[in-house]
């Protein structure tokens, strides 16, 4: 069962300080939010548990093992898959191809033929199948965060980071993603998901991170973390 | 910076040590040596492959035979074809090309206007070489296979001739070399190669004697690293020394605009040359010539400036170097007082044409295709060795003067005589110029050496006097 | 051999600076192109080359045309080159349409660069030109500082006239550049571009319009380094080659973007060619290894700290 | 009905003629020789795609690696006596390692920077083997041993023939690999790669070293076919050729770029009369060619010819042919 520590994490940008000593854990397939005004180090948090930034100080485990200081690549075969606030499926590669990076990153020895049946199983659940041989660039915006999650699934990671996936989508995808989640996560895959999107969050999530100024001011169950004064406080801004 | 790099960094350094170690103490290294038995190996296989392909040549006859598609018999062509090549883009000298094309065109004209060769036109294909090597062979197969040329002339970068005279050889076609001043050139001895031009070691023992008439004690020789520039300094150097003349040699990057750090450091010589001899040519001379004067290192009453030989060009000149006045320079070919009719002929149109002084190389480019335009005529057929015998007793007057090859297959070069002598046009004029008045053109400066020649009787007019 | 004492550094000293200051020119309009676009002009040598060519042909036609009235005109001459072609080439890059924009720029300008040369190759012929000496220097002696036209002495230090006329004109032009940068409309536009399209977009200004300006005035800036120094340098179509690999060398060490970096760029590089070509012990490789020096500088720098001494975060 | 496959016509009729240009070129030697020299250019430009086309690695050090191919064997053969072969075999592994060298320096540098690196780098090494005359000739170039011991062109033509086909062969096989498929997910986005457990560092740097061996091989036999070198080979100018022929070729297709090369080189040749002005309409084409046609003139005849109708196939449903899109493309 998987289990990420992350323990007194500090992020200095020189004077900045981005991060200030976060610490929480992550315990088999959760489903997590993690919200918190703009600025408050929500995706700098993600970057570190993906290894794109090294703590100047605290660490985070996976499984045990000590992650943080790893380069991204090593974490991401650990088993910790993430997304982007903006999308970035490799557009000049067709949506088959993007599906296959991760596979073959993930199994050098793995045959081709295995990835090729299981991006289409994939592309098919996100009703993208016909889309396979499409160039990415060439698909909607909406279809491209799709391809990002097919991408994801690739990796097969026990942990999925999700930064901001409803942001900007219309309805109908903003289901199919709702939806995504709630399959995977029933997989049994855990999920850390980044949204400003407070109504979406409160219901799918089943524990909310929040973070402010880089600190972690409340961790518990939606409907605790709802009526936390220093969560009112740290969105409506303290009333005297 | 990243460990990664440094240690890339290290190992590149270390390897190149090692390169530089092993090439120092001529050894094998052991990794050479195990990768000979292998490749010795496949090597057999190659040879074998090789001769297979050479057996299914033979059988479908794809080899071409002897290449040279010239016809030997005048009468099967109604025009005479003649190759001609010389640099005409970068990394070549495309002054030098350039100049040459014109004066092989005007050449042309000439001889078509005194009814041609065996009274057929004569028509020249003129390639560009870029005065890269591997262009020199491709031109000269070209040439020789391709447009059926039954002679070449021309020519400017020695490093292009080299290459050029080995395909020429190969398919047994003549060559008369107008500009590449090499040894190794007429050096080589081969039947086909002849020359106009002077050789390296011709020019630097003019340049040496000269220096020495000068009464020069040290000599600074500035020349571009170039197939021009290193040669010439070397010889120069070395035949100064044979004269007790000290010298030192500043090789420069071809093409260099500015000089400043190099002049410093000539002034800053613990003794002040007597003579600055630039082996420097195009544009980057006239930066020298230039900056030089600005910076007072030549020409001074102590130090006298010897100019490259574009300084000919009288215009171009003042307008590139305003401060020259009395810098001396070489000129290869005539003095004015010896020009002759085909001279005087040749230089009226050139300057009715580009407005320009006639450079040495125009002059030997000129000439060279009158030359083998007249072997041709006295061979009276086309066929290679009837040309080269016919060249070899060669006997006219050119713009440069007599034209004779001494040494050849029927007279051999003694041994007394340097083998580049082979082949080789014994008396190009190597003349020294001075300038003595601002803007003053080629034909008004004063001959200065050999003594024979003298216009005002001096080795050199001093620096600030009017004679 | 050479013997090193203070007179010597010193006037190696001297020359670097000259001409890191022309080097500093040339650079600062690469730099302003880069600043805007976010684009390495691969064609400023030959913007520079035309430049020169340009000044040289109007003072030859217009006989009595004041030197400085050259510059500029050859100065508007490169603009019109430089606007033109970013009208053409690199609008799409301004409207964010290309795959790759970097790639792109590098590639396109260089097949610019590439063209002007060969085209100038083609028109004028390989001769070497060279305008005559704008200002001559008045005659004057004054203790161990000695004039004559062509070259001032300060003691042992021979500095040439046309450098220093050059010299000083890209004194000039660089202050009023940081002049307009910092002081006008159109400098604030620069700049709020250079910062952030969107946001200046948003403020009324048009990024497109300040793309091709910014384009216009780097080439126009090239051009007139040129014009100042076509009466030092015999000019040749070629000529422009090693000049904007200096100019590289520059912007990258001074920090890509950053117009003092450019400035002080210029002048390290000129000091430390003069430096490394006078005091390298053997004076054959010493001067053949001249462009090298910068490069080693240059290449380092790109290792160690990719983003120069002033350039900001990318 | 079974529509006729144009891929295999086309492969099949360009093979046919280029095994029988020495027939068809007999008594041509001139011709040959270029062809030989095109396809030296091929190889270079269609590593070259692959290295900036694929892995989006913008190296100006192309001709570098070229040169180290060439002067390596030379010197070789010069101080320790080894064969061509053994020379070549050598200074190809020279080539990987200075690449591998340039690679990890470059890991940081993109775009500009990189281009400029690069330049730097083969200029450097320009200047230095114009500078150490003694080692290395200088100007005058540095003579080679032939490499087959025969006057006449053709075993050099199938020889480099042979050495392109298998260079273009396992470059495809390449990017139809998981290298190909990485090379292009960082030139894409490597921070995403990087996410999806992409080893960066080692597939930037594998682009290095593989193109440059390449470029190395080429080079060493290039240079014992022409029995000289100069350092005037490594000029920006020759760069920019090889650059412009992968442009206009197709800088994203590797048969693309060889044959851009090939064309290119051949009308090069053929327009040699005209001096300068063939230089100029040459740059004219290239600004062309990457404002309007970004994937070059040749690779969208291709596509259009056999890509185009293997997805057709493809779409309706033949998975075989998915794979080969899918890695081809």
């Amino acid at each position: 069962m998987m289990e990420l520590e992350v323990r007194d994490v500090h992020l200095h940008f020189g004077g900045i300080r981005a991060l200030n000593g976060v610490s929480f854990s992550v315990r088999g397939p959760e489903l997590i939010g993690l919200i918190g005004p703009n600025g408050a180090g929500k995706t700098t948090l993600t970057n570190v548990i993906s290894g794109v930034y090294k703590p100047s100080q605290g660490a985070v485990y996976l499984n045990g093992e000590r992650i943080s200081g790893l380069p991204p690549y090593q974490i991401a075969r650990r088993g910790v898959g993430r997304t982007f606030q903006v999308t970035r499926a490799f557009r000049r590669m067709t949506v088959l191809e993007n599906m296959l990076v991760p596979a073959m990153a993930l199994h050098p020895a793995g045959r081709r033929q295995e990835f090729v049946d299981r991006a289409h199983e994939i592309l098919r659940f996100l009703t993208m199948d016909h889309l396979a041989l499409e160039y990415a660039r060439s698909l909607s915006g909406g279809q491209q965060k799709l391809l990002e999650l097919g991408r994801l699934l690739m990796l097969d990671p026990d942990l999925i980071i999700l930064d901001e996936p409803f942001a900007g989508v219309h309805p109908k995808l903003r289901e199919t993603i709702w939806e995504f989640i709630t399959t995977v996560h029933q997989q049994g895959k855990a999920f850390i998901i980044i949204s400003h999107d407070m109504e979406t969050i409160f219901t799918l999530s089943q524990r909310l991170l929040v973070l402010n100024f880089g600190q972690l001011i409340a961790d518990g169950p939606p409907e605790q973390v709802k009526d936390d004064p220093a969560v009112i406080e740290a969105y409506l801004g303290k009333e005297e | 910076m990243h460990r990664k790099q440094l240690l890339a960094l290290v190992a590149m350094a270390v390897f190149l040590m090692l390169l530089a170690a092993c090439a120092q103490q001529a050894g094998t290294p052991q990794v050479v040596r195990e990768t000979v038995v292998v490749t010795q190996e496949i090597e057999k296989v190659v040879t074998q492959v090789v001769e297979v392909t050479k057996e299914v040549e033979r059988v479908v006859e794809v080899t071409p035979v002897a290449g040279r598609c010239a016809p030997t018999d005048p009468d099967e062509v109604d025009k005479i074809l003649i190759g001609a090549t010389g640099p005409l883009s970068a990394p070549g000298s495309v002054v030098g090309g350039l100049v040459m094309q014109w004066s092989l065109n005007i050449a042309v004209k000439h001889i078509n206007e005194a009814g041609g060769v065996l009274g057929k036109p004569v028509d020249l294909i003129f390639y560009d070489t870029e005065g890269l090597p591997e262009r020199g062979t491709a031109v000269a197969e070209r040439l020789i296979t391709q447009d059926c040329v039954v002679g070449i002339v021309g020519e400017y970068h020695s490093a292009v001739g080299l290459t050029m005279m080995e395909v020429a050889h190969k398919y047994r076609v003549p060559v008369v070399f107008a500009e590449t001043w090499n040894d190794k050139i007429t050096g080589s001895q081969y039947d086909e190669i002849f020359r106009i031009a002077p050789t390296s070691s011709m020019v630097a023992e003019a340049d040496a004697n000269y220096i020495q008439d000068l009464g020069a004690e040290f000599v600074v020789i500035v020349a571009e690293n170039s197939d021009y520039g290193v040669p010439a300094s070397e010889a120069t150097k070395e035949r100064l020394a044979q004269r007790g003349i000290d010298s030192e040699i500043f090789l420069a990057e071809i093409g260099t605009q500015d000089w400043s750090p190099i002049i410093a450091r000539i002034q800053a010589l613990d003794r002040t040359p007597d003579v600055v001899l630039t082996l420097v040519t195009g544009e980057a001379s006239y930066n020298f010539e230039q900056q030089a004067a600005e910076a007072g290192l030549m020409p001074t009453e102590e130090t006298v400036c010897i100019a490259n030989q574009v300084a000919i060009n009288s215009e171009e000149f003042w307008q590139n170097v305003p401060d020259g006045n009395y810098c001396v320079f070489r000129k290869v070919g005539l003095v004015p007082a010896l020009a002759n009719d085909v001279t005087r002929k040749f230089e009226a149109e050139y300057r009715q044409q580009f407005n320009r002084f006639p450079e040495s190389y125009a002059l030997e480019a000129y000439d060279s295709l009158l030359i083998m335009a007249d072997a041709i005529n006295r061979a009276g057929s086309l066929d290679p060795d009837a040309i080269i015998d016919a060249l070899e007793e060669t006997d006219m007057i050119g713009a440069q003067g007599r034209y004779y090859f001494p040494y050849g297959r029927k007279n051999p070069v003694p041994p007394d005589e340097p083998e580049w002598m082979w082949h080789q046009w014994p008396d190009p004029a190597v003349l020294f110029l001075q300038y003595f008045e601002k803007g003053q053109s080629a034909d008004e400066a004063a001959v200065v050496w050999p003594e024979k020649y003298q216009t005002h009787g001096t080795f050199l007019i001093p620096y600030g006097t009017t004679p | 051999m050479v013997e090193i004492n203070l007179s010597f550094l010193l006037r190696l000293l001297a020359d670097g600076l000259l001409i890191g200051f022309i080097y500093a020119l040339m650079a600062m309009g690469l730099t302003l192109i880069f600043s805007v676009l976010r684009v390495v002009s691969f064609a400023h040598g030959e913007h520079y080359m035309i430049g020169g060519f340009a000044a040289y042909y109007l003072l030859e036609t217009f006989t009595g045309l004041h030197p400085l009235v050259a510059i500029l005109l050859a100065g508007s001459v490169t603009f019109a080159i430089g606007a033109v072609f970013e009208r053409i080439f690199l609008r799409p890059l301004a409207e964010e349409k290309v795959e790759r924009p970097g790639e792109y720029a590098i590639l396109v300008t260089f097949g610019l660069g590439f063209f002007l040369q060969y085209l100038t190759l083609a028109l004028i012929g390989p001769h070497p030109k060279k305008a005559a000496r704008y200002f001559d220097l008045p005659a004057f002696e004054l203790g161990p500082i000695k004039a004559t036209a062509a070259t001032l002495k300060l003691g042992t230090i021979p500095l040439s006239a046309t450098r220093l006329t050059a010299a000083v004109i890209a004194v000039v032009l660089m202050l009023i550049m940081l002049y307009l940068i910092h002081h006008t409309w159109l400098g604030r536009g620069l700049r709020a571009v250079s910062q952030d399209k969107q946001a200046a977009a948003v403020v009324g200004i048009n990024p497109l319009r300040m793309s091709t300006l910014a384009f216009g005035m780097g080439t126009m800036l090239a051009g007139m380094s040129g014009a100042a120094l076509v009466p030092a340098f015999a000019w040749v179509p070629a000529v422009g080659a090693p000049a904007a690999v200096k100019s590289y060398v520059i912007i990258v060490l001074g920090g890509m973007g950053s117009i003092p970096g450019a400035m002080l760029g210029g002048l390290i590089i000129g000091v430390v060619e003069a430096l490394g070509t006078g005091l390298l012990p053997d004076p054959n490789r010493a001067f053949a290894y001249r462009d090298a020096y910068g490069m080693l500088i240059f290449a380092l720098v790109l290792l160690l700290r990719p983003r120069g001494l002033f350039g900001r975060q990318e | 009905m079974k529509r006729v496959d144009w891929r295999w016509v086309l492969t099949g009729g360009a093979l046919v003629l280029a095994l029988s240009a020495p027939l068809l070129l007999s008594g041509y030697p001139y011709w040959l020789h270029v062809a030989i020299v095109a396809y030296f250019y091929a190889i270079l430009a269609s590593s070259w795609s692959l290295l900036a086309g694929y892995a989006g690695q913008f190296s100006f050090a192309h001709m570098a690696f070229m040169a180290i191919g060439a002067y390596g064997s030379g010197l070789m053969g010069k101080y320790w006596g080894t064969t061509p072969l053994t020379g070549i075999v050598l200074s190809t592994l020279l080539a990987g390692l200075v690449g591998l060298v340039i690679g990890v320096l470059c890991l940081r540098l993109k775009g500009a920077y990189l281009a400029l690196f690069t330049i730097a780098f083969s200029e450097v090494l320009r200047l230095t083997l114009n500078a150490e005359l003694d080692i290395t000739g200088g100007p005058n170039g540095l003579d080679l041993a032939p490499l087959l011991n025969t006057t006449s062109r053709v075993p050099y033509y199938y020889l480099m023939l042979a050495l392109l086909l298998a260079s273009l062969g396992f470059m495809y096989w390449l990017a139809g690999s998981r290298f190909g498929l990485f090379f292009r997910s960082i030139r894409e986005d490597e921070e995403a790669a990087a996410a999806m457990g992409v080893h960066i560092v080692r597939y930037k740097v594998a682009a290095f070293v593989i193109t440059a061996m390449i470029a190395g091989l080429a080079g060493g036999v290039e240079a014992h076919y022409i029995g000289l070198i100069t350092p005037n080979i490594l000029i920006l100018g020759q760069m920019s050729i090889v650059i412009a022929m992968a442009v206009i070729g197709g800088i994203e297709s590797l048969i693309g770029a060889a044959i851009g090369a090939i064309l290119i080189q051949f009308s090069l040749e053929l327009l040699r009369e005209l001096g300068n002005w063939r230089l100029v309409a040459f740059g004219l084409l290239l600004m062309l060619t990457l404002r309007f046609a970004r994937n070059g003139l040749i690779y969208p005849l291709i596509e259009r010819l056999v890509l185009y109708q293997a997805r057709r196939a493809v779409i309706e449903g033949r998975e075989q042919k998915a794979k080969q899109v899918g890695e081809g493309a």
